[in-house]
């Protein structure tokens, strides 16, 4: 077990690991190769979905305690609780007993709480998206200037009445998202890209344990 | 005068729930007393109507619902609109879905719509068919690339293998499919499709997205591998004239334009409070 | 050069020869720098004003006695795509704990995938362990919220107004969260720390947060905050790497103008 | 009432619960949030577990190979709970390595053409000559703006030289033009959802119609508790 403690041994798999997807992707090691790389890549997706036991106990974990000692909130957790049972018992894959994704409850409680649920927050940001720029697109230098500037004119092309009123504002807008926005963009992704290779290249090199920081 | 100023400072830090409820207000308003302020047609719409009218008979367009129950707002009369279209002309539709959300998302559409009922006695098997879901992300969408039949071998309703449908006969491969209809709002969606489906099999498309995502179709607008987008509600809007089929798109036109003129309205409120109060300053 | 011989012995494959060799020089410059760093010859490294504003927020809210919130973003480490932004994030917070164990203020860490919830308790028992205060650390503050996107979004939010939140670091992928958690964050009065490779998502940031790390900055954070010379060393590669780029930019676009797409024709190999 | 009908009724509650939230939060919003974080992960565990399923009478089933390295997997996966041992803590490392290994190696793979190399070609193969006088300008612009960028970003340089300040603050102000109208763009979305969720609210079809009667009421119901709680609160004060 002395051996299985080392911080390398982690290191080492997910070297090995990386390369199986890496090194045949460039060179040519015929169909049974690529095959296995795939397999692999599914075969991995299993190991992965064991972290839902952790996060199903650590949710617990909080929310139980607050429940049996009482603490502030704790209603509030044991709807939680109860919310997370009801859905997995009744999104259990049994089709036969009527359970499962596609079974009656289970879309009653899809369609009538998950769904508004989510839309409906993720509708909030009309809100937010106002109020931020009430607050922030204000000409307090050049550089906000022209931040404001061209928000403005993007929302106008976007409203139709913008267009109506003003009608170059469709072509000024879409040029300065079509040309500078894209161009931005594009050095952006650029960058992010060289980014995410050289912290990949730092994890294989097992500099980068961020991820295994610790070990002894 | 000590209390122009302080007006000016008051509005600048005004309480952000005024905002919210007043943005409350000027998006239901429009939908109780509609004011119909006109809308005017953009060119990516034109050519996203015009690829579909450009459908040779008898071609196989595969319509792909690349998105959830989430992007339902802008994207459903996108959706309605662009299958009424598709089913008022004389070409064969393969729908199919690559998020698994995007399946029941599909389903209402289709039910909303009923393809096989007038106007538009399209034969299920033969004119249409819906597949389902497709896992796998990008993985699902080059394999549907090469082989239709051995990633979704059986339909979403009927569970029957895909052999058995007359319409399925000629669709082997993206080597048969005509046209591709993204509807998506992210990833997976059209930078995936234009990679697995443009890039190996030059299949044209036409993308309906969310407003977000109009950014990353843009650059494949300009460089020929999108034939048309309709980048939200607005385009949605758009196109409904365009086919002359009034729908949600349009009866929210009013509420985009109110929406829209308050948010520059804040914006302008903003920066004179701003100017008025370091100018008093 | 010509490369036809391997690609008709199939010994490298057709249109990815171009990524294979960026990938290499990439791999090799990072090896190569890293070395150089160890050996104490450190590259001159300007700043990332938002990477120094990290102390600051952490001071601030030690100051006021609120806690810190340090997020990761909401992709998988899991992810082919946006998994990198993720261990970038977890960097971050590696560094944000070990500040936040050292002055005693709270640490809260709200978690969406359940992949990243044991590291990310992993990186900050670490951390209060390592300053020597293992004691303090609660687990109760990894907190894992949700598996949806709006579900996190939604506890954060109340997470940060429930705890009145003196600072709030976000690097990492974000998607639509991102104005939701900067403006309850701005209203709750958390100074703000944002950072995101996400391009669509960098304007809510900028707007709404008071400092924003864009795009690569956030994949040169991890090895910024630790000052270690080895990982400083590294981030030269990513600057060789935008060279290279640049050079390939230029040299293509002149060529094209006097009809030679040479170089267009290689980034296809 | 039918089920039908209350499906409609939680839908209208749990839509208006969401925005009482930006009123302040609330009992309300609190239920919606706990709600919501309770069904959403048991709906995650629920995909996750039909995925499973669906694998194993899909795929692994078929051969015993193949069930043998599925079983494999899920011991692995079992690993994972060790993150909650005191002793065997490290032995969560291993599928940790394996998921990371795996994906940083997709990562490399992928994001080498479809951020850099695809990203390069395209701006080098902007044509300035031979086409008309503005797209050559857009273009021109184009490649400037993602070279003054790039070199923007550079962080072991010493900036010193004369070119280096024209060069930052037209980068800084090309990112701030493009940010501006990115964040206009989305006020388009964003609007655009907001207004799907007044449309369900007001009952507007393809949204289920009786919604319209719940509306109303629930949210006199909501807005009334929260003001006249705060109302009280303030007078008794």
């Amino acid at each position: 077990m002395s051996l299985l403690r080392r911080v390398e041994i982690p290191i080492a798999i997910t070297i090995i690991f990386a390369l199986i997807q890496v090194i045949p992707y460039f060179v040519n090691m015929g169909p049974a190769v690529e095959a296995t790389q795939d397999k692999v890549v599914r075969w991995t997706l299993i190991v992965s979905t064991g972290a839902l036991l952790v996060g199903l106990t650590s949710l617990l974990l909080i929310h139980v305690p607050r429940v049996t000692r009482r603490r502030t909130h704790w209603e509030y957790s044991l709807l939680l609780i109860a919310f997370m049972f009801l859905m997995t018992i009744i999104g259990l894959p049994f089709p036969e007993l009527n359970l499962g994704l596609t079974g009656y409850w289970f879309s009653f409680f899809y369609n009538n709480v998950l769904t508004p649920l989510s839309a409906s927050l993720y509708a909030i940001l009309a809100f937010y998206i106002t109020s931020a720029a009430y607050r922030a697109f204000k000409a307090r230098s050049l550089e906000a200037a022209l931040l404001l500037i061209s928000g403005t004119i993007l929302v106008l092309r976007n409203a139709p009445l913008g267009t109506f009123l003003i009608p170059q504002i469709a072509d000024l807008g879409d040029w300065i998202f079509n040309i500078p926005n894209m161009a931005v963009n594009r050095a952006i992704m650029i960058g992010g890209g060289l980014g995410a290779m050289v912290l990949g290249i730092r994890v294989l090199l097992g500099y980068e344990r961020g991820y295994l920081r610790g070990g002894e | 005068m000590a209390t122009a100023p302080r007006i000016w400072e008051k509005l600048e830090t005004i309480d952000a729930r005024i905002i919210y409820l007043i943005l409350w207000i000027v998006i239901l308003w429009p939908f109780i007393y509609p004011i119909g302020l006109p809308v005017s047609i953009g060119s990516y719409s034109l050519a996203y109507a015009k690829a579909i009218d450009d459908l040779p008979a008898g071609s196989i367009v595969v319509v792909s619902f690349d998105f959830s129950l989430g992007g339902l707002g802008e994207l459903y009369p996108i959706a309605i609109a662009t299958l009424h279209h598709l089913f008022t002309k004389p070409v064969k539709i393969v729908i199919i879905a690559i998020w698994s959300d995007g399946a029941i998302v599909a389903d209402m559409v289709l039910k909303d719509l009923k393809p096989d009922q007038p106007p538009y006695n399209r034969k299920y098997g033969e004119d249409w068919i819906f597949l389902g879901y497709a896992p796998g992300g990008e993985t699902a969408m080059a394999a549907l690339g090469k082989d239709f039949w051995s990633t979704l071998p059986t339909d979403y309703y009927y569970k029957k293998h895909v052999s058995t449908y007359p319409i399925m006969q000629n669709l082997r491969s993206a080597n048969d499919v005509t046209l591709l209809v993204s509807l998506e709002t992210g990833t997976p969606g059209a930078d995936e499709w234009v990679r697995q489906w443009y890039v190996p099999y030059k299949v044209p498309m036409i993308v309906g997205c969310i407003g977000v995502m109009a950014p990353t179709v843009a650059p494949y607008l300009a460089g020929g591998q999108v034939k048309g987008m309709l980048p939200g509600l607005r385009a949605a809007a758009e196109y409904e004239l365009i086919i002359g089929r009034k729908g949600l798109g349009v009866a929210s036109a009013d509420a985009l334009s109110t929406s829209h003129m308050v948010f520059v309205i804040f914006v302008i409120l903003g920066n004179i409070s701003y100017f008025m109060r370091r100018r008093s300053k | 050069m010509d490369i036809t011989p391997l690609l008709s012995q199939q010994i490298l494959k057709s249109g990815r020869v171009s990524g294979m060799v960026f990938l290499l020089i990439i791999a090799a410059s990072t090896a190569y720098f890293i070395r150089r760093g160890k050996a104490g010859k450190v590259p001159y490294l300007r700043k990332v004003p938002g990477l120094d504003a990290i102390d600051e927020a952490i001071g601030r809210a030690t100051e006021m006695g609120r806690p810190v919130f340090c997020s990761h973003g909401i992709a998988s480490i899991a992810d082919a795509t946006y998994g990198p932004q993720t261990i970038a994030g977890l960097s971050v917070l590696g560094y944000v704990a070990q500040l936040c164990a050292r002055y005693g203020v709270r640490l809260i860490v709200p978690v969406r995938q359940l992949v990243v919830y044991p590291i990310a308790r992993e990186i900050v028992e670490n951390a209060y362990r390592m300053e020597g205060k293992l004691d303090q650390f609660r687990v109760e503050d990894i907190v894992y919220l949700s598996g949806w996107q709006f579900g996190y979004s939604m506890g954060y939010m109340s997470l940060m107004r429930r705890e009145k939140a003196g600072a709030n670091i976000m690097v990492g992928g974000y998607w639509a969260e991102s104005l939701q958690l900067a403006e309850v964050g701005y209203m709750v009065g958390a100074m703000q720390v944002s950072g995101t490779a996400n391009t669509h998502q960098i304007p809510f940031f900028v707007v709404a947060t008071d400092y924003t790390l864009i795009g690569e900055e956030i994949y040169a954070a991890g090895a910024y905050l630790s000052k270690d010379p080895a990982m400083i060393g590294s981030i030269v590669a990513q600057d060789i790497g935008k060279y290279v780029s640049i050079a390939l930019i230029l040299l293509g676009f002149v060529l094209l103008i006097f009809g030679n797409d040479y170089i267009i024709q290689m980034l296809r190999w | 009432m039918s089920v039908e009908l209350f499906g409609v009724l939680l839908g209208v509650f749990f839509t208006l619960a969401v925005y009482t939230f930006l009123y302040r939060e609330n009992p309300y919003s609190r239920i919606a949030e706990y709600v919501f974080i309770g069904a959403a992960t048991g709906y995650g565990i629920a995909y996750d577990l039909d995925w499973l399923k669906n694998q194993w009478v899909g795929t692994w089933s078929k051969t015993m190979e193949d069930s043998i390295l599925f079983v494999l997997a899920l011991l692995l996966a079992v690993l994972w709970y060790f993150r909650f041992s005191k002793r065997y803590f490290f032995l969560y490392r291993i599928p940790l390595a394996i998921t990371v290994g795996t994906y940083i190696g997709l990562a490399l793979r992928s994001v080498v053409f479809a951020q850099v190399i695809e990203q390069v070609r395209s701006t080098a193969a902007l044509k300035v000559v031979g086409i008309d006088p503005w797209t050559a300008f857009n273009n021109l612009v184009t490649m400037i703006i993602v070279v003054c960028t790039l070199a923007y970003f550079t962080f072991t340089v010493r900036q010193e030289a004369a070119f280096w300040k024209p060069v930052n603050k037209f980068a800084r102000y090309a990112m701030m033009i493009g940010f501006g109208s990115a964040y206009g763009y989305t006020v388009l979305t964003r609007m655009s959802l907001f207004i799907g969720r007044v449309q369900f609210l007001l009952g507007i079809p393809p949204n289920p119609p009786e919604a319209k009667m719940f509306f109303p009421w629930v949210a006199l119901v909501l807005l009334g508790t929260l003001l006249g709680y705060d109302y009280y609160k303030k007078t008794k004060k």
